[in-house]
């Protein structure tokens, strides 16, 4: 046995239980799913009748449950499930729910919270006041440790294939931090700028705004902060960092995968050299992304962040062995030579003047080579973004006419749907359902295509309408340039030879370690994958980087995660917190398409700070955590950990106490009293906050204008005694929280009237009627009314109809400024579901059955299943405290009839 | 019976979808907020929504979140229509 | 001696107010640094002769943090403390010196803010009333 | 004296910045360093950590350490690590000190370095002033015997003595008297079970008498009491029903008292409502003729027909005007419309009406008051100043009240019968109160200390109240509580002795000169005179002292002294912070 018995929940009766027993001499388990024990009560501000701070009352007992020699916590853990063991005991599975905090590290410097970037509602201030997403529960949280609220990873995060976290940098540019957020975009990519203009960001299509609009301009505010950041330094701030090891590392290939690779080595501690064929660093965003997209100074200062850590690039050095570059000293290679070879379409004509390839076309452009179309006719063949790119470059060089042509319909075009659309707005003509047949010319010179219509037959095995030509349908037309962009491939170069190759000419690698069948030897970037984003070969040469650094340092790959996600957060779950969705509406700009052909200038206009801030300002965090590293900066006891995961243990526990508590009526069910809809109109547990040493606003405020409130109102059996919203008991506790309320109201607001609409007051127990006398003394005014319908008046008061009880049940109208609901009390039961296999008994009210109510009061249905406190029913806190005591009691009677038995 | 409270009584929702908004603008309208105390001296809740252009129980919310962190002072009376006035503090 | 500044002991309870003292520091609620705090387990226990070591010792003021109401240990608590504080006040008005200097208000466990104001109003009023230790010139003080 | 030198270790924290961003914490350690009986001043950037823990470990076996200070944050958050941390080590654990320099210094004064680190100088330096003087302790032991005694065998009673049975202790069950049951075993069926009062208290005896660890004594009361918590010499007097009029005395030992000696029924007063003429009756009066009436509900040989319930009578009082019950009764508004709602369900002809002022049929005795309203009883509420008047009609009564559901108009309703809503009130135990100095509240029920940190326990250490003998229950919440003190006792018990925190006070015996005032400003009666040579003088018992202190003040010779917190470690605290404050930084 590991634990004599087992205590679910750790609000006042829990510890109560737990203490007692505990005190007993038995172990008990203790487990709580709060990240701190303390229950309701400790949120309270005094408690009745006594007016003892519920604090004070609350902090030793809550000391003393967290440091009891027999008791063991499990703050922030769930029970999963219990089952009888058989023998009069239970087996219990309990998870402790990952804070993304070491607690053995953290000290509740809350230093976490102040960097946090992300505020939501504080739930232990009832939503009043934001807190930050890292946070520390209230003040007087037991154990005092932090804790990270994160529902998952967001989509667009989780949707980039290099990691970068999209929500995360987002999230600091909403603070204003810009620099931060260029930062934190530096930490997973270094060809920031690039990626912020020639990303296809799978973020913003993942996002989850995009269904209901206004959705945040991801890839446009990440190019804002690289223009911001790189405005400000023309150079990286840093050197290259002090060099840990001395293994060296070449890598084959400047383009995106090998920069990032020899970035991420580098930064790693090791000396890298890039091996470029061509006669400047880039790849394809140097030779084929158009300046008017990706201008070629934003690549030179992306590709500084790689160099400024001393990486060596050497530029027209082709590498013609691997063989070679072993015996040159590099104890791991990395092919990162990308697809830069043209497909052809294997038409008649193609290799006529006047026929180029796309992807040359773009290069020759790219270097500078004069390229004049001044009047020309060209037409450029193929639907990827090469082709858009090709057909808006000539546009810009001056073409007369540009057609493109593609051979299925626009929906299926591979390319960009907003870049095609530019092209259109700037005058490409699109040919679809067109697929060239021959290229004619006189010998010397093309001067027109022929083509044949296609039309769609039917979907694919990929989805894809599949198109055949239509029989008689040829035609031609005049073009002076013909531009064929249908694809790319792996080159034949000479090194190739040295490695295994798959059917299509790309490397062999693991997918997961992207290393080859040479040890040494690894891939990544379109080399493995053929022709790909931008985005994904930065992603594979990071990954490349990981491993290839594991087994420089003798590591095993074979156990090693690559950046471990959480599971992506659901757009439903997302969707489902909250039901309208105020937002900044912001359009980023763009030059005029009459203007903008006129040269290669960008397109896209910059966001200002204010567009940017408005931008980000719409995301909706779905993660909750943006995951912006921030805390993780700040903490100087290194405990946040965002690699943490939920962890299930299991353990024999002789008996188990059900202290589970209870929920508060929600009140917005009232649809009559206005509550959530009203600002002005607030539950009793708010009130309760606001009345709190602790309070959420400077003073008693009412939450429509900060106006301190003159003239409140309570009304009482909010959501009990009510057979309309299922609640027909009395909820025990609100009569006396109320009156306690309207008490601490009087001393904190002299001149305020506090009118208590009621059916009957019941202060029943101990010193509880003569607390009701002393706030009739003290001047509270006691209505006998039964409340019909609040409405809100202009400026935030409040008219409360009722009817009067005392005359007749007539209707009468009272003006308030602000409405206090004293909201019930109802089961909390998912309790019962964690019995695997015996039936936690409930009463009609869903709390847990007591059958042996008169004389054995803890007894549940289920034997060695005991109740404690308002898991039972509404109960005060010192009849919860008494029944938990009890609970103790016969728990312990049942350990020891067990003990007898065995 | 039903087959549990959450069908009848789903978890409460006090905390609206209104406010979960307001809570993630809480830092892009810092700027704007701070810079207009920091302009026009200590304001009132109603004053600091008029002059944004934002609803009261917004203006609220942001200042208490600022005065949660330290970056807003609350004066020590409220004046005579029982408003108190927020004041920016000045970081030494 | 306007840069004076007073010392202030403060008795301090470990369950009730400490607590609350913790919690002014954890708001980062500011309050002179010539605050010290010794902790009792109840204010019922504090002596007179204790704080009249204090102020014969160097200290200007003494600030009693008492359990008040909330004491788990004796119900009458804050009359026993008020009566200690009164009986300290007569001696130091024999000795000529301000009963002022010896203050005693509830702290409870959440009172942060209500301490922060204590501190900060008692160590100007003390600062008005300038240093304790002309009370105890000569032999009074036998401070080691 | 070099060879009483104290060997401290004094270990400040960083707190990873936390700390020694506000606080100059190497110039702390420097200067303590220095500092007469300190071996060891080290700063750590984390002293919780576990490898600064195993360095402090180390320290303190290697060096020999006999006190241990650590500056860091409030004890709240670390005091019980290290002083796990010293026992590991072999320190006394209560040798070690916390000194508060994160909480109470560095964020306290961020805004002030110099006097943060001048302050941090002073708690550390007073923090090993204190250890200095620190005598290593022990938990106070008290043996416990694994005996109880519960007074009163009613319900509360009767399920304590088997709980406390069921979990191996001892149990003295005894009965003022001749039969057990108390109120509950007078009563008829109940709710919300619906099992009758007397079969629940014969389910519970049958319990009883199957336990061979519980002696019953009927017609039996405490006479004497002696001893403390753990150890109670007690003498019960019993009255045999064999030899009336004799008296036989027991004398056992025992670890603990768990009073539940139960309630009164309020006794109107003559005329109070026409009681005491025929047709007017009690809420138990009417329980007994409702369970006891065969066909038809008869009373004084009149067929019952028409109820008038007249609510809060003896309870809710106004101090002045009436008794002075002030406090509501709690059981009784539930308990009327039960029995209204059984007298309809046995007696179809019999209609209730409800004279009340608020129905506090709280919880889920809501559904009672609801069940009441639909078997046809007619509810009617009051005014507090305008109670119901009650006025013969006959042969029967008129009871008279200014409705307020109807706007306040006279309306009167003929009864056949007045039942009186009766409280409950404290029951006499004079006797009991005074041999067990059991402390009263202003409304003469016991008082607990505290009606949520310790809703059994009282002032006297190891006594327990349970049921209505505290304050108005029912059955079953007198149930909740007896079990609930059952916990508390076994907890004291079941081991066979009790560990106290050993801050305890003393008293020097050389400097006192006896005069009481020690004993009589301890709020748990922990002081005792003892001859001391030739003078008498006084003497804690460490087993009922709670540490708080309040004997300290009250001592004209000072020979009242608390452990851990005496004179001399006041006073060499004092000193030290003054020195610090001095200090113009």
């Amino acid at each position: 046995m590991d634990y004599d018995v087992m205590v679910i929940g750790a609000g006042i009766a829990g510890m109560e239980a737990a203490v007692s027993l505990g005190d007993m001499g038995y172990k008990v388990l203790l487990v709580e799913r709060e990240p701190s024990i303390g229950g309701k009560m400790i949120l309270l501000s005094k408690v009745f009748p006594t007016l003892d701070c519920a604090s004070c009352i609350s902090t030793p007992k809550m000391a003393q449950a967290a440091s009891h020699a027999n008791i063991d916590l499990r703050v922030y853990s769930e029970v999963r499930e219990v089952r009888g063991d058989g023998s009069g005991g239970f087996r219990a599975k309990v998870a402790q729910k990952p804070a993304f905090v070491d607690f053995a590290k953290c000290t509740g410097c809350q230093d976490c919270e102040k960097a946090c970037t992300v505020t939501v509602p504080d739930e232990y201030n009832e939503g009043l006041v934001s807190r930050r997403v890292a946070h520390i529960a209230f003040p007087q949280a037991v154990p005092k440790k932090a804790v990270l609220d994160r529902a998952g990873t967001s989509p667009c995060t989780f949707a980039c294939p290099a990691g970068i976290k999209a929500n995360g940098y987002i999230s600091l540019i909403r603070q204003g931090e810009f620099a931060k957020a260029f930062q934190l975009v530096l930490e997973d990519a270094p060809l920031v700028g690039s990626l912020g203009r020639a990303c296809y960001a799978y973020c913003q299509r993942e996002c989850t705004r995009e269904e209901i609009g206004d959705a945040p301009h991801i890839r446009h505010l990440k190019r804002f902060v690289a223009d911001w950041y790189y405005a400000r330094h023309a150079e990286p701030e840093y050197g290259p960092p002090a060099r840990k090891h001395d293994k060296k590392v070449a890598v084959i290939g400047s383009g995106p995968a090998g920069l990032s690779a020899a970035y991420f080595l580098a930064l790693d501690g090791y000396p890298v050299t890039i091996f470029e064929a061509d006669a400047e660093a880039g790849g394809m965003l140097r030779s084929s992304l158009p300046e008017y997209r990706l201008p070629k100074d934003v690549v030179d200062r992306d590709i500084r962040n790689v160099t400024a850590l001393g990486v060596e690039l050497r530029t027209a050095t082709p590498v013609e062995s691997l063989a070679r570059l072993r015996r040159d000293g590099y104890d791991a290679v990395l092919v990162a030579i990308g697809t830069p070879k043209p497909k052809k379409l294997l038409v008649p004509g193609e290799d006529l003047p006047g026929v180029a390839s796309g992807i040359e076309f773009l290069a020759e452009v790219a270097c500078g080579q004069k390229i004049a179309l001044s009047g020309k006719r060209v037409i450029v063949v193929g639907g990827g973004n090469v082709a858009v790119d090709a057909a808006r470059t000539a546009l810009r060089l001056g073409a007369a006419k540009v057609v493109l042509q593609y051979r299925r319909t626009r929906a299926e075009m591979p390319a960009f749907h907003e870049e095609i659309a530019a092209a259109e707005a700037e005058g490409v003509e699109l040919a679809l359902l067109s697929n060239p047949v021959a290229f004619a010319g006189d010998g010397h010179r093309l001067q027109s295509v022929r083509s044949v219509r296609m039309k769609t037959v039917g979907a694919d095995v990929d989805g894809r309408q599949r198109t055949i030509p239509v029989p008689g349908s040829e035609y031609s037309a005049d073009f002076d340039l013909a531009i064929v962009a249908v694809g790319l491939s792996a080159e034949a170069a000479a090194l190739r030879q040295e490695m295994r190759l798959n059917r299509d000419g790309t490397v062999r690698a693991d997918a997961r370690t992207l290393q080859t069948e040479s040890p040494w030897l690894f891939a990544a970037g379109d080399a493995v994958t053929g022709p790909a984003m931008i985005v994904q070969a930065i992603g594979l040469g990071k990954q490349a980087a990981f491993f290839m650094g594991r087994w420089l340092r003798g590591e095993s790959l074979d156990n090693a995660e690559f950046a471990p996600q959480l599971p992506v957060v659901s757009h439903e779950e997302v969707l489902a917190r909250q039901k309208d969705y105020p937002s900044l509406n912001v359009e980023k700009s763009e030059r005029h398409p009459a203007e903008r052909i006129k040269d290669f200038a960008e397109v896209d206009l910059p966001f200002t700070e204010a567009e940017a801030l408005a931008s980000a300002a719409n995301c909706l965090n779905c993660g909750i955590c943006s995951e912006c590293q921030e805390c993780k900066k700040a903490c100087p006891a290194d405990a946040i950990d965002f690699d943490q995961r939920e962890k299930v243990d299991d353990y024999d526990v002789g008996a188990v106490v059900v202290a589970t508590g209870f929920r508060l009526f929600p009140a917005e069910r009232l649809a009559n009293f206005g509550f959530g809809r009203f600002a002005n109109v607030i539950s009793a547990m708010q009130m309760d906050r606001l009345v709190a040493p602790t309070r959420p606003f400077n003073y008693v405020l009412r939450p429509g204008d900060g106006r301190t409130p003159a003239n409140i109102a309570y009304v009482f059996c909010a959501g009990s005694r009510d057979r309309t919203v299922d609640n027909p008991i009395c909820s025990r506790v609100c009569c006396m929280y109320s009156l306690k309320q309207a008490q601490l109201l009087l001393g904190a607001l002299p001149v305020a009237d506090v009118t208590i609409y009621n059916i009957d007051i019941r202060a029943f127990g101990k010193g509880y009627d003569e607390f009701y006398e002393q706030t009739r003394a003290m001047g509270v005014r006691f209505v006998k009314g039964k409340i019909a319908r609040i409405t809100e008046k202009e400026g935030g008061n409040l008219l409360v109809r009722y009817e009067d009880i005392d005359d007749n049940g007539t209707v009468r109208e009272a003006e308030h400024d602000l409405v206090v609901l004293s909201v019930g009390i109802v089961a909390q039961d998912e309790c019962r579901a964690l019995f695997a296999d015996a039936e936690l008994a409930l009463d009609e009210t869903l709390f847990v059955a007591q059958p042996g109510k008169q004389v054995d009061p803890a007894r549940t249905s289920i034997p060695g299943v005991f109740s404690a406190g308002t898991a039972t029913g509404p109960l005060d806190i010192p009849d919860s405290i008494l029944h938990a005591g009890a609970a103790a009691a016969q728990t312990a009677a049942y350990i020891e009839k067990m003990k007898r038995k065995t | 019976m039903k087959d549990n409270s959450r069908e009848r009584f789903p978890e409460s929702v006090a905390i609206s979808g209104r406010r979960r908004e307001t809570a993630r603008q809480e830092f892009a309208v810092r700027a704007r907020v701070l810079g207009l105390l920091r302009e026009r001296g200590p304001l009132t809740v109603p004053e600091v929504a008029l002059a944004l252009g934002i609803p009261a129980p917004d203006a609220l919310w942001w200042l208490m979140g600022f005065v949660r962190y330290n970056q807003v002072r609350a004066s020590e009376k409220a004046d005579d229509d029982g408003y108190y006035r927020y004041a920016l503090v000045e970081v030494k | 001696m306007s840069d004076y500044r007073p010392r202030i002991l403060v008795f301090s309870t470990e369950n009730v107010s400490d607590p609350g003292i913790d919690l002014a520091g954890r708001n980062k609620m500011h309050y002179p640094a010539k605050v010290l705090v010794v902790t009792l387990p109840c204010s019922s226990a504090i002596k007179p002769r204790w704080i009249i070591h204090a102020l014969a010792g160097g200290f200007d003021g003494v600030f009693i943090a008492a359990d008040g109401s909330d004491c788990s240990y004796v119900a009458d608590c804050t009359q026993r403390t008020a009566a200690t504080v009164a009986a300290v006040q007569a001696q130091l008005r024999e000795k000529s010196l301000e009963p002022a200097r010896v203050k005693m208000a509830a702290v409870c466990s959440v009172c942060a803010e209500s301490f922060q104001k204590h501190m900060v109003s008692f160590s100007e009023a003390l600062r008005k009333m300038g240093p304790a230790q002309r009370g105890f010139s000569g032999t009074a003080a036998k401070v080691n | 004296m070099e060879e009483n030198k104290r060997k401290i270790g004094v270990y400040i924290c960083h707190c990873g910045g936390n700390i020694s961003d506000h606080v100059d914490v190497e110039a702390v350690r420097r200067q303590v360093e220095e500092k007469y009986g300190v071996t060891v001043a080290r700063t750590s950037m984390f002293t919780c950590s576990d490898a600064s823990q195993n360095d402090m470990i180390r320290d303190i076996r290697e060096l020999g350490l006999d006190g241990m200070v650590v500056a860091s944050c409030s004890p709240k958050l670390h005091l019980t690590t290290f002083r796990n941390m010293s026992t590991r080590a072999g320190l006394n654990p209560f040798q070690y000190v916390q000194v508060n320099i994160r909480e109470q210094c560095s964020w306290a004064h961020s805004d002030d370095h110099e006097g943060a680190t001048c302050k941090a100088a002073g708690l550390v330096g007073a923090g090993i002033e204190k250890a200095m003087r620190q005598e290593a302790l022990q938990p106070i032991r008290v043996t416990s015997v694994k005996r109880v005694l519960v007074i009163g065998a009613g319900i509360a009673g009767l399920r304590a003595a088997i709980e406390l049975a069921d979990l191996g202790v001892e149990v003295f069950l005894i009965e003022k008297e001749a039969a057990v049951g108390g109120q509950v075993a007078k009563l008829g069926e109940m709710f919300p079970a619906g099992k009758k009062g007397a079969e629940l208290i014969a389910t519970l005896l049958d319990e009883v008498k199957k336990r061979p660890g519980i002696t019953l004594f009927l017609n039996a009361e405490l006479a004497e009491k002696s001893g403390h918590i753990g150890e109670f010499e007690l003498e019960i007097r019993i009255r045999p029903v064999a030899a009336p009029g004799t008296e036989e005395t027991v004398r056992i030992q025992v670890g603990a008292i768990l009073v539940a000696s139960g309630f009164a029924e309020y006794e109107p007063k003559p005329g109070e409502y026409a009681f005491g003429q025929p047709g007017v009756v009690t809420l138990a009066q009417f329980e007994r003729l409702l369970r006891e009436s065969g066909e038809r509900l008869l009373h004084d040989g009149r067929e019952v027909k028409k109820i008038a319930f007249i609510y809060c009578v003896g309870s809710r009082q106004n101090a002045e005007t009436e008794g002075g019950n002030r406090w509501c009764s709690r059981y009784c508004c539930s308990t009327a419309t039960h029995l209204a709602v059984l007298a309809r369900k046995k007696f179809p002809v019999a209609r209730s009406y409800h004279f009340y002022r608020d129905m506090r049929s709280y919880g889920k005795f809501e559904s009672l008051y609801e069940e009441a309203g639909k078997s046809g009883s007619v509810f009617l509420r009051f005014h507090e100043e305008r109670p119901p008047r009650v006025e013969r009609d006959g042969d029967s009564w008129l009871v008279s009240v200014q409705d307020l559901a109807t706007g306040g108009d006279e309306v009167s309703v003929p009864a056949d019968l007045v039942v009186l809503v009766t409280g409950m009130t404290a029951r006499p135990n004079d006797g009991l109160t005074r041999v067990l100095k059991l402390p009263l509240g202003a409304d003469r029920f016991y008082n607990e200390i505290h009606p949520k940190l310790r809703p059994v326990e009282t002032v006297i250490d190891g006594v327990y109240i349970a049921g209505s003998c505290q304050g108005p229950k029912n059955a079953g919440e007198s149930v909740v509580s007896s079990l609930s003190a059952v916990a508390k006792a076994a907890a004291l018990l079941i081991k066979g002795y009790v560990d106290l925190q050993p801050f305890v006070a003393y008293v020097k015996a050389d400097a006192c000169a006896w005069c009481g005032r020690c004993a009589a400003a301890c709020p748990y009666s922990a002081i005792e005179q003892v001859a001391y040579g030739d003078k008498e003088v006084a003497q804690v018992v460490d087993a009922l002292c709670k540490g708080c202190g309040a004997c300290l003040p009250v001592c004209p010779l000072d020979a009242t002294q608390l452990k851990g917190y005496t004179d001399e470690q006041i006073e060499a605290m004092i000193d030290v912070l003054a020195r610090e404050a001095a200090h113009e930084g």
